[in-house]
């Protein structure tokens, strides 16, 4: 079983370590997991993205094009990314940040209103964790439990003291798409 | 409700927000949107009819995106538009904009 | 072995160079490789390393020598551009055999090209770019785990020959995170004495020179035989992997990322009821050619897959020596194909395997 | 709301985009200076009339893509070479104008060969030196013109002199040779900043014209991203922090030193 | 046609470059070819050209990038450090497509080596010193005549194919004197459009851009694309002389002073009864592949003579493809064979002409 | 005749060529100013006895076999990149004497970037500087440092500002920059010429044992082959015209300039 | 029939015009010649060389280390060449300039007072030619008169009017060597 | 014939006769020798008694072929050599010098 997963929004919104921390979760079930980010001055502006891949097997190219999932914190990475999901892949997006939704119909859409979630935490910072939540709801690639030991491992020591609202932005957001039978529109 | 002096077209697609016109402009005529453009960011808008069409703004403005205009000499001056409250609930979505040049 | 760890190639490669007891490295930011530089400057004050960014990949180089010469592991890294601009002072540094540690995280080509993942740089890094009959030992790692491991081997290697050793990596290489156990490798267990270099004249010895200059063409000569004959004596470093190779009819040759990217092709292809291997060199210099030539003895047929027009291609071909058909698939200026797109190349070639070599290159 | 049409018999436009600056959307970080530079060298060009007669050599830097914005002839350089291929275009076409256009690293690093020969020989070509303090291309790297303490990806402790050297004022340095005709420091991080650019851009095109040789003009710049502040806070951080090292004005006047070459902060203390 | 001259190579070159209408040359002195500067300065003033002493090889070759890419003919020439300067260089200028002529008086490494003649930088002349996949033309003349002829050629190849055009002489070539013709050319008769250049954006044409950046990983591989295919194109420019190959039992294959020197072998061995042919090549890039396939299928052995380790060795490996043995004889750092020596070489081989290639190269 | 060491009861050598330098013959052409060079360098090593902790590097110019003969542990360094190799040497052994030894065309031309960046970071080394206004070792081409007027392969009638630039001061702009320490500029044509420039060396590698920072003594020299004259027309020569540019003294004392950095030679007219 | 000849001495000493005139008095003469100069910087110090070969076939190296007939002008360069003549070659030089002179017995050694016949001339500089004449006197390679017709193209217009004087050392270094039976020692 | 005061011992072999040594003297002690070395120089030699042992010659010679002597201070001061008419005819062949250093 391989998941090939692109990340991808504003640079400061976290988008990198919510790939990173999906990837160490991974190496925590003793998975193989890539983790591969976009770089180059098309980057310039702040746009950020990254592609985790999390597999059974051995991983050949940590670059992809094409992908199972897709998690966008921004409208442009919606707009960009929208037809880079598989035929019945997941494009799950930030419902806060995006005017245009998408479009396609042969794929699962699910909105997250993650910006929300995040301000009813207090934490703006959480809101890659909310939707990192909210995907792993939808889609089970690893635990929630081997996320939260991720974090321990991606965080550097001296932000310790935020693990307990990074686990409880997941646990959010793992519960705003158990409520939604159907995808949120 | 003054009698305009000059004002500002803004390219809001191109506006990148990154709010400079805004330091520069002498008479606070201008703001950030709250709404965001195709490209995520909150972009300038004028705010008052106070525009004295300085052209601090469009110096400044990396972009490119700011045309200005002012009243001829000697032309008449006359009242052209009502701002009203606008500091307040600036959204523009997307859909309500056209394409190209819009002024705000 | 410590714990495994999830890293960026080229941190990994940064971590293995600090823990391989470098003492100076010198360099200059390009992507995808600053993070090299980046991590080193963050470690070097506390792990005491001489970590320097300087005003060009030129002077990298020539401060490479300098340190080297002076008896030190010292290094520089940079990517296909920067490599280019240091072309003179590698001639001059396998002249006046200074080993020493060079990277290369090849990008698309030529000229300022993309940033993206390539191979265009294999003739450049076996065949040399600079001037003169010169080879650096260059190491290809597949995976973040190589591009830690090829430090340690290739401070060693350098070591032992006197010779500088390349990394040739790429992009992809370089930026991907991916588990990475560092081995346990203490500095002091491999130091070689450097009774040449220029450490101050002292104890009554005879005064150390460090040069390339012999203007005497007999002396010259001498040198590059003393060069040749080590060139041969390295060829026992060789250095590959095989998968699949036993029973194969067709055996994919493919180093780095696109052997990745083959191994998968392999499995697909394997799945298909295909017979396919894979020849993966992790020396590019020394070549495995005796394994290419066992090789050829026994399949019916070498596919080359490479992240450029063919490059590679021609070692292979050298090893192979007319003995079955050479077919060719490659991507370029920074593309990187899937293993499907590389089992279909197989497979459009296997029927036609018996055209002749040269009109076979086909480029995607 | 009223459609800027409707305002036209009341109106005149007093600042539209350079007719030379191409439609495509530039690819700078929000608030970067490059932009601001690149729209008034595009503005000089059309007042003076040179477009057909102007030839722009890009860097390797940021600005890589300047000629996506220019609407003229352009060459793009390897990096730090850009001077050396404006020589090579000057030579072959002495009638035409052309300008360099670099970033400290490609001028004040990888370049400083080629920058301070094509300077020495007098070559009549206009430099566009935009000063940035940093690397923003690469990701945020110290540059020679990098301030002291200042922190970079390569500086996480900011620079020291100790290891790292002192900020290179090449300008200073450039301003003494014979061969260098004009030589001013500018920025554009207000209004008035940027006029006053747009005065030597012009200047500079002229002195061409009439074969004065060498002109530099140098941009003391914001990089937003490189520095991580807002672009507004980046432009209170220069003017702070890199005005007194790099102070304002001309410092070669139609080949006279106007400002004395040494500051405090250029001297070993 | 003129009288015939008693020329130096380098000087003959440097006519030719002024009679070929080359408007603009960059150079720094290097020994053994400061005398190509040296001729065009004294002329440069009276004849109209734009001939420019600079900083650095480097600057050199970005001086050339702008005035090609300005239009004009232009031009360098360095030896063997120099030329390693200018593969960053080379490498863009390949990309952006510029015509020019790039000569190396190739003299003898690695390092700053010796000042005499040498073959030793073909490897960085065929297959590509510089990073990515690019090539240039590479034509290598064997005598004063040909250091002019080649001029001429050489921007006549540069204009057709927009790509650089590089000589590769040795420092016998340049240093010594022989006759030389030189042919009727009028620069005007030999024009191309060059639409491309940037001359300024007048007469309402789109502006020009020169570049060889591609961030776009697929633009970039249009590009790669694009080039291999003018490559493709550029194998008809394939040039070589043949010399009692039609019965020769052994085919020597050489190239410039190595060529005239084995010529003397070829006859040498003729007036003692061994059937000897000589294969030289003019063009090493395009290579004749075909030639030596096609040699190779009707003698017994061919014979390689370079003055380095053995480099165009492998494209002759390649081509004869395991046909036929090939044995390789060179001098290295800048030493020269006697055609005596030669001989010898080639008949201490004659008995083994049946061992395995690989194990043969030997050095005298 | 009578022999030296019968006079010795009555007579002391009071110079004698310094231990250090080797019994080989040097191959530069007679009267050449390396050799002089060479002699002191050594003699001070010799002096200071310091022979065990000195690095020497060589440059590609004449002096390229200046490991045939200072009897030192030596690097040489590809052309132009000295300044790169000594700074590789001083930053891992920071406790040995470092110099390098440069021609005008290895320093000043190709070298340019490697030089003045040294000097920007102030690496804790010696340059030594030979200006003899020409490329010596390729037969005699013009060098950045080639006078005005003055004839060489190159520039057949020659030197003129127009198409190839000003003679290049690069001693003066490297005194500029904060990291440099100390800058002098010597010569060996005279007795008491010689005497001061072995004052500036011992005092060189004094203040390089203090860790003062970068030392640059440039020797106005001579080049009797390239300049087509004997030595001693050489040597005349050189005082009448070269002085006048490069006068000697001076430039920075203990990081404080002590002579203008302009002169009016290296002006604009 | 081929020639390999060296001329040696000190720069200034016209080493390289004599091999050129000779050079292209062989091209007068319909034949195939190279000249190949000594390059490099042991030629610091003032000495000068050159190689001139003479053939009826073409020539394939213009480099070679042992030769038919060596002309020395100086004292060095009888030191440094002497072991390079062929057995049964020459060994020509001015032995005004010499105080060691040759002892190979196998070679045919040749001390021309060329210095003193200069001087005779009022014109140290046709030394060179001086030898030059004596050479071909000794070993017929070229005419004379195509030598005279080759310095018309080797001497530069503005120095036509030394042609006659250059003619007469010539000349009369052929009769020195005409006038010796045998070798003057 | 003074009372000696210096001297200098020439390495004649290793002297390449640039005659600045000569130049330098203040005292005119030195002339080129009409002879030659194997070097084919013309080498540097003493032909005066008036040396000073000032070491001029020795500072400027390039090839450090100069040993220079200078009477011990309160040493005696005796004659120790004679030089006659020696700048006349200075000629030296090769064949009457010893390998290594020797006066002139
Ligand atoms: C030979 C070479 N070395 C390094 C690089 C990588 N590189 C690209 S831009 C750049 C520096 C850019 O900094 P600067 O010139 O200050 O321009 P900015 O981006 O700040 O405008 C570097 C090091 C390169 N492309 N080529
Ligand atoms: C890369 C490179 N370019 C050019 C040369 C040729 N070269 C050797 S020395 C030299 C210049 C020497 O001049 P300078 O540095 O002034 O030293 P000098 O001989 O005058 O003492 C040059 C151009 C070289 N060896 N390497
Ligand atoms: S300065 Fe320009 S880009 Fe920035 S906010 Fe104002 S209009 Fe937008
Ligand atoms: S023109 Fe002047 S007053 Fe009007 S918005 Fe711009 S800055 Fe403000
Ligand atoms: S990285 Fe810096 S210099 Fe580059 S575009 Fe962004 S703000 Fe401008
Ligand atoms: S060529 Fe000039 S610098 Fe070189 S050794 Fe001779 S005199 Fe000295
Ligand atoms: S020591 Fe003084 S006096 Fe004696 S020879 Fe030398 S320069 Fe003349
Ligand atoms: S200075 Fe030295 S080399 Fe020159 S003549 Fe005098 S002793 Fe001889
Ligand atoms: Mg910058
Ligand atoms: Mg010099």
């Amino acid at each position: 079983m391989t998941h090939e997963i692109l990340f991808a929004g504003f640079g400061g919104q976290g988008v990198l370590s919510m790939g990173m921390t999906l990837a160490y979760a991974g190496l925590v079930e003793g998975k193989e997991v890539s983790w591969m980010p976009s770089y180059g001055p098309e980057m310039r502006g702040g746009t950020a993205n990254c592609v985790v891949i999390i597999s059974t097997k051995p991983i050949s190219s940590p670059l992809v094009t094409r992908f199972d999932a897709v998690l966008a914190l921004n409208q442009p990475s919606v707009l960009k990314f929208e037809h880079a999901v598989k035929p019945n892949g997941i494009l799950m997006y930030d419902s806060d940040a995006c005017i245009i939704p998408p479009s396609r119909t042969d794929i699962t859409v699910v909105p997250v209103p993650a910006e929300d979630e995040a301000r009813k935490l207090n934490n703006m910072k959480v809101k890659n964790m909310v939707m990192l939540g909210s995907f792993l709801s939808a889609c089970e690639v690893v635990s929630i439990a081997s996320v939260v030991k991720a974090l321990a491992q991606v965080l550097p020591e001296r932000y310790h003291h935020l693990l307990e609202i990074n686990h409880q932005a997941l646990l959010r957001g793992e519960q705003l798409v158990v409520d939604a039978a159907t995808p949120i529109v | 409700m003054a009698i305009i002096r000059g004002t500002v077209a803004i390219d809001v697609e191109t506006c990148k927000g990154c709010e400079l016109c805004i330091e520069a402009c002498p008479q606070e005529s201008l703001k950030l949107s709250k709404g965001i453009n195709k490209q995520g960011y909150h972009y300038a808008v004028l705010v008052q009819d106070n525009c004295t069409g300085c052209v601090n703004c469009a110096l400044v403005c990396p972009d490119a995106v700011i045309t200005v205009y002012r009243a001829r000499k000697g032309g008449k001056r006359e009242r052209i538009a009502e701002i009203r409250n606008v500091q307040r609930d600036i959204r523009i979505s997307i859909d309500e904009l056209q394409e190209g040049k819009v002024t705000s | 072995m410590s714990e495994p760890l999830l890293m960026k190639g080229n941190e990994a490669l940064a971590e293995a160079v600090i823990r391989a007891g470098c003492r100076a490295y010198f360099g200059y930011p390009i992507t995808p490789q600053s993070e090299i530089l980046e991590y080193l400057t963050a470690e070097a004050r506390e792990r005491g390393m001489v970590v320097l960014q300087v005003e060009s990949e030129l002077a990298a180089i020539n401060m490479v020598y300098g340190a080297a010469g002076a008896g030190v592991r010292a290094m520089t890294s940079s990517s296909s551009p920067g490599i280019s601009l240091m072309q003179e002072g590698l001639s001059y540094i396998a002249s006046a055999e200074l080993p020493c540690l060079v990277v290369n995280v090849n990008r698309g080509g030529p000229g300022l090209g993309t940033i993206q993942p390539s191979q265009g740089d294999y003739f450049q890094a076996t065949k040399g770019g600079g001037h003169g009959d010169y080879r650096l030992l260059v190491l290809a790692p597949d995976s973040v785990q190589e591009m830690a491991d090829f430090v340690f081997d290739g401070f060693d290697l350098a070591d032992k020959y006197r010779n500088p050793v390349m990394i040739l990596a790429d992009g992809a290489l370089g930026q991907m995170m991916e588990k990475v156990v560092f081995r346990e490798y203490d500095p002091k267990d491999h130091e070689t004495a450097k009774p040449w270099a220029t450490t101050g004249k002292s104890g009554g010895r005879e005064r150390n020179i460090i040069t390339s200059l012999h203007i005497q063409p007999e002396k010259m000569e001498d040198i590059n035989k003393h060069l040749q004959e080590k060139y041969r004596k390295m060829q026992t470093e060789v250095r590959y992997e095989l998968i699949h190779t036993d029973d194969a009819d067709i055996v994919l040759v493919a180093y780095g990322l696109a052997a990745r990217i083959c191994h998968s092709a392999v499995e697909m292809g394997r799945n298909k009821g295909l017979k396919l291997g894979l020849l993966r060199p992790k020396t590019l210099y020394p070549y495995p050619y005796d394994m290419v030539r066992e090789l050829s003895a026994k399949v019916k047929g070498m596919h080359v897959v490479e992240l450029n027009s063919g490059q590679m291609v021609e070692d292979v071909r050298l090893g192979v020596n007319g003995k079955v058909p050479v077919t060719f698939f490659g991507r370029m200026g920074g593309m990187i194909p899937s293993p499907e797109e590389v089992l279909a190349s197989v497979e459009a070639r296997i029927a036609q395997l018996h055209d002749e070599p040269r009109e076979e290159q086909i480029y995607a | 709301m009223p459609e800027v049409a409707e305002l036209q018999p009341a109106l005149e436009a007093v600042w539209t985009k350079p007719e030379t600056l191409t439609e495509t959307r530039m690819h700078y970080c929000p608030g970067c200076g490059h932009g601001v530079v690149h729209k008034l060298l595009m503005e000089v060009v059309d007042e003076l009339g040179i477009r057909q007669d102007t030839i722009g050599v890009a860097p390797v830097g940021c600005s890589v893509f300047a000629y996506q914005y220019l609407d003229v002839d352009m060459q793009e350089a390897a990096h730090g070479r850009a001077a050396a291929v404006a020589t090579g275009i000057k030579r072959v076409l002495p009638d035409k104008y052309v300008f360099s256009y670099q970033g400290d690293g490609d001028l004040a690093a990888i370049g400083t060969a080629e920058t301070i020969h094509a300077a020495n020989r007098g070559e009549n070509i206009l430099v566009l030196f935009i000063n940035n303090g940093i690397y923003g291309m690469t990701g945020g790297q110290m540059a020679p013109t990098t301030l002291i303490g200042m922190k970079t990806s390569t500086t996480p402790e900011g620079r020291e002199t100790a290891t790292m050297g002192y900020p290179l004022k090449i300008t200073e340095l450039l301003a003494m040779l014979p061969g260098v005709y004009s030589v001013s420091r500018h920025a554009v991080y207000s209004p008035n900043t940027v006029r006053a650019l747009k005065k030597a851009i012009t200047k500079a095109f002229q002195y061409q014209k009439e074969k004065k040789g060498y002109c530099l003009i140098e941009v003391v710049s914001n990089c937003p991203s490189g520095w991580k502040m807002t672009p507004v806070e980046s432009n209170k951080w220069l003017e702070k922090n890199m005005l007194p090292l790099y102070p304002l004005g001309d410092i070669k006047v139609e080949g006279t030193l106007v400002q004395p070459v040494q500051k405090k902060e250029g001297q070993h203390s």
